[in-house]
């Protein structure tokens, strides 16, 4: 293994403790981290801080698994399989999950404040909301966020605090050796979360020299520097999809979904999860699912996926 | 026997007369985003579709299944993030947004996130996620609904994206510098806002579906003293939902 | 004329107005829109309020020309040839230029609450500088800064108020007949300053089937709809450079210097403003002055240029 | 006669072992920019060097006229802009950044603004620039400067980027949360700031330089008790800037 390169138990052994707060990447179905996430289950990290946006089976795998304690967030769904998440839907009815909610826009200037070294972004967002109403939760921020009349123009505005992670994992299509990063497709808030992190690990479909990723310096989105390690993962996404390479799986939302509504998410961790990676492609449909799931070039998705 | 049409094609068709040619529809997953490609294909050529997950104008040969699918990509303007997308829609560069919800008063505040007591909620739903933003800020907002009882109480349990909040001048008040909701539309007919009490009304019933039907499943005192029949779907535009739209059977 | 395509005659005439505030992209000696900014001369536009940060001839040359009234700027220079940019040096030295000082950074997130929406900006810089001393300069800005305690850290932080100016103008390498703007290199303030501004024109060396550009979003820093009205303009930054296609000119930059110092600038707009197109490359050089300045493709600038 | 070095060339050898390897830098026109690529080619392959209008660790194959340079961009981590790059200065990620200037005073506040009453000034500069950021934000700042008792003045005309401000204390009761200026490097010596009073003393004169000649060029008391004779350049460092990294006579 070359430069920042290394093994995803090695990632998360030395990057994710027990407490940490703790970004993914990705948005609902696209993009997730999922195989580091996989591997934090296996690991059996727990009082997670989760911050995000839009989260998806990201985060509802971890709730499953009984990993998060506290999930700052905006959105947590499936899109056409089920939303909210199964598993964060069940955890908050029970009460069993910290939750302090945001909108897509607030929590995506929360990150923006974290990664502009600030510690708060004004907004015109959430004003009227109750959101604005349910104060200061409790658990780790002291304060949700401030209302104050701006100096200028005497409106109000509201003033949301720094997201500073510790850690953020992004899944990207490919990697410098030394760290650079290229996303295609949609960036969701992936390069703003990465900065706002006190460490990043990046996962990605390629592992590239660092003299072949910056010959398109316009198309990469994270200096090398920003970047703490980088794990190989190809497929590291599924069953999200990643821009370009493949697209999301349907087959295995449905398989998910119905363990969890059916009480056998732990059946569910068993083959999914606790299970080596050349054996969890074998379980998710093999080469013949990978060549289902490929993405038109063109296009970026399956054109033909059964969905 | 085949339908002339479908209730999900009759509601879908309803809610693409409300974007104008030429105007920028900030749209999410489901069913906005079929009216958003019917509008394209019929009256609004030049509308521009936005998904907050950073792509504007996309050509959309798929129906996504999510506003970050990959299929929001081929052909757009520009693909950037979640940051560029919503500072458009806070600096006034969106005209419409289309939201849905669990719960809508007659104000047209939303509830997208618990009903019940917050921390231990009966039900818990996704959340804001952008709802919230559209709400706030696009010049105007379109909501779409399941018309039932629970689903329009007289006060949503959380309010998660505001409408008139608690009447006129009410987003003023909160600080909100443009916008509000103008159509809700529901399996039942289409409702508007009183332009001086900014109180739900009924402004047309679907063919088949009675005012007692729609009073008896709204929580609110609703005045349906304006509404008329809502026009049908044309042929032209059914043919176009389930021929080039909507992939097999998603709006039966 | 496809799309949003106008002349640059009609362009300066329908979008500048005498006291307009007006905002260039570039940076110091790189891809300012001096074509447009030539036109502006020609056609006695005056009174402007130039928003800028690291400006350079685009500025100055308007300075010189007697058209702006006032500045707020970070920095006015021409590099290597001499700093500041000797117009705006006389200018500010004679006290006929109402000047506000901030640094790169609050003036570009002085832009940044434009193209956000917002009244104002946070900022940990220019604190303890003089430039949050000199307090409210006369002119349009009624106050130039805030300083307030945070609610939720207790530091110190300045708000900036954000700028928003009536016209912004780009140039640009390609952009599509419907707008979308495609920048190569350093995109610098640009698309940001664009989003601020209420209305946008963008020159371009290119200007593109709309379908054509679309093919690669990701490489498009502004969408069409941003832009109000494009105008072609080959070598439409020169002398400043365009990378990837032509460098700066650094003959003319000392044609340029030398004029003013020797008191003779209307000399210099009578032979280079006051001009036709295609006589204005005939003077700078013509043919074998464009060769020498053009870019090599992989590295996007002229590598032997006698500089 | 062949010069052994010329002074801007032993100016440029000292700046560049300010920096150690790995650490970012963040650097202006002129000689900054050849003491980082010095650096590089010499004791510190692994510095990173920033430029404000928006690259990362470009190759630099040519010397560049401007941080905007087309020459910035090859071989670049990332090519972006400035609210980028800026923003990373703002979030305490640069270690480094080099400042020139036409004032400084004896606790390294630095004035790029203008000499005399600033709205009719006797001499205008460019104005900040990003010095101003560098000076407020990065962890620590060298100063490169001409010698001239009207460029030491014992205080500046116009404070454009805050040193240790009035000394000890000066820059958290301003609010600045790191930073400051370690060392001024001139055309006649090397200066650096005491730990404890803030400062300015006289670390090492060049060869051939009195240290008569620094107080007299210095318009504020200096402390040159600790100084000892600057270090020469290596033939080696002279042979990379002549052959490799500065344009024909540029530093002559």
């Amino acid at each position: 293994m070359k430069g920042k390169e290394i093994s995803i138990t090695e990632a998360v052994k030395k990057f994710v403790n027990d407490g940490s707060t703790i970004a993914f990447g990705g948005f609902t179905q696209n993009r997730h981290p999922m195989s580091f996430i996989r591997e934090m289950i296996r690991q059996g990290k727990k009082d997670l801080v989760v911050y995000g946006h839009s989260s998806g089976i990201d985060l509802d795998i971890l709730v499953g698994a009984g990993a998060v304690k506290r999930a700052e967030i905006a959105y947590v769904g499936d899109e056409q399989f089920v939303t909210p998440s199964p598993n964060f839907g069940k955890a908050a009815e029970e009460g069993k999950l910290e939750i302090q909610d945001y909108s897509n826009y607030g929590a995506t200037l929360r990150f923006l404040a974290g990664a502009m070294g600030l510690p708060f972004m004004p907004a015109k967002t959430m004003l009227g909301s109750d959101m604005l109403k349910s104060g200061s939760d409790k658990g780790k921020s002291e304060k949700k966020f401030h209302l104050m009349e701006c100096p200028f123009t005497g409106e109000k505005v509201v003033l949301l605090p720094a997201a500073k992670p510790d850690l953020a994992i992004i899944h990207a299509q490919m990697v410098g050796e030394g760290g650079t990063v290229m996303i295609y497709g949609q960036k969701f808030a992936d390069d703003i979360i990465a900065k706002a992190a006190k460490e990043v690990v990046v996962t990605a479909e390629e592992i590239l020299p660092e003299e072949q990723i910056r010959q398109k310096p316009a198309l990469t989105c994270l200096p090398f520097f920003e970047v703490d390690a980088i794990v190989k993962s190809p497929f590291g996404a599924h069953p999200t999809s990643c821009y370009g390479l493949y697209d999301y799986d349907p087959d295995h939302y449905k398989i998910y979904v119905k363990a969890i509504k059916s009480n056998s998410f732990d059946e569910y961790l068993e083959r999914y999860v606790y299970v080596e990676h050349r054996e969890y492609f074998e379980r998710i449909g093999g080469v013949e699912k990978m060549e289902r799931l490929r993405a038109d070039p063109v296009l970026g998705y399956s054109p033909n996926l059964k969905r | 026997m085949p339908e002339e049409y479908t209730l999900k094609e009759l509601m879908v068709v309803r809610a693409s007369k409300e974007i104008k040619d030429g105007e920028k529809v900030f749209i999410g997953t489901g069913l906005p985003m079929i009216a958003g490609m019917l509008a394209k294909y019929t009256h609004a050529p030049n509308c521009v579709i936005i998904f907050e997950a950073g792509t504007v104008d996309s050509k959309l040969l798929d129906l996504p299944a999510s506003v970050g699918d990959p299929r929001c990509v081929y052909g757009a303007s520009t693909c950037t993030g979640l940051f560029d997308i919503f500072s458009m829609l806070q600096d006034g560069k969106i005209d419409i947004g289309f939201l849905g919800g669990g719960q809508v008063d007659k104000y047209g505040n939303l509830n997208s996130t618990a009903i019940g007591e917050y921390r231990c909620p009966e039900v818990r739903f996704p959340g804001s996620g952008g709802a919230c933003d559209m709400a706030c800020l696009s010049k105007r907002v379109v909501i779409i609904m399941k018309h039932e009882l629970r689903r329009f109480p007289a006060e949503v349990d959380y309010l998660t994206s505001p409408g008139w909040m608690d009447g006129p001048g009410g987003r003023e008040k909160a600080g909100l510098v443009r916008g509000g909701p103008t159509t809700v539309i529901t399996d039942l007919g289409v409702m508007k806002f009183d332009p001086s009490s900014k109180e739900m009304y009924l402004d047309s019933y679907y063919p088949g579906v009675s005012i007692e039907k729609i009073r008896e499943n709204t929580g609110f005192d609703i005045d349906c003293s304006r509404a008329g029949e809502t026009e049908k779907p044309h042929i032209e535009e059914i043919a176009l939902l389930r021929n080039k739209i909507a992939p097999k059977g998603s709006l039966r």
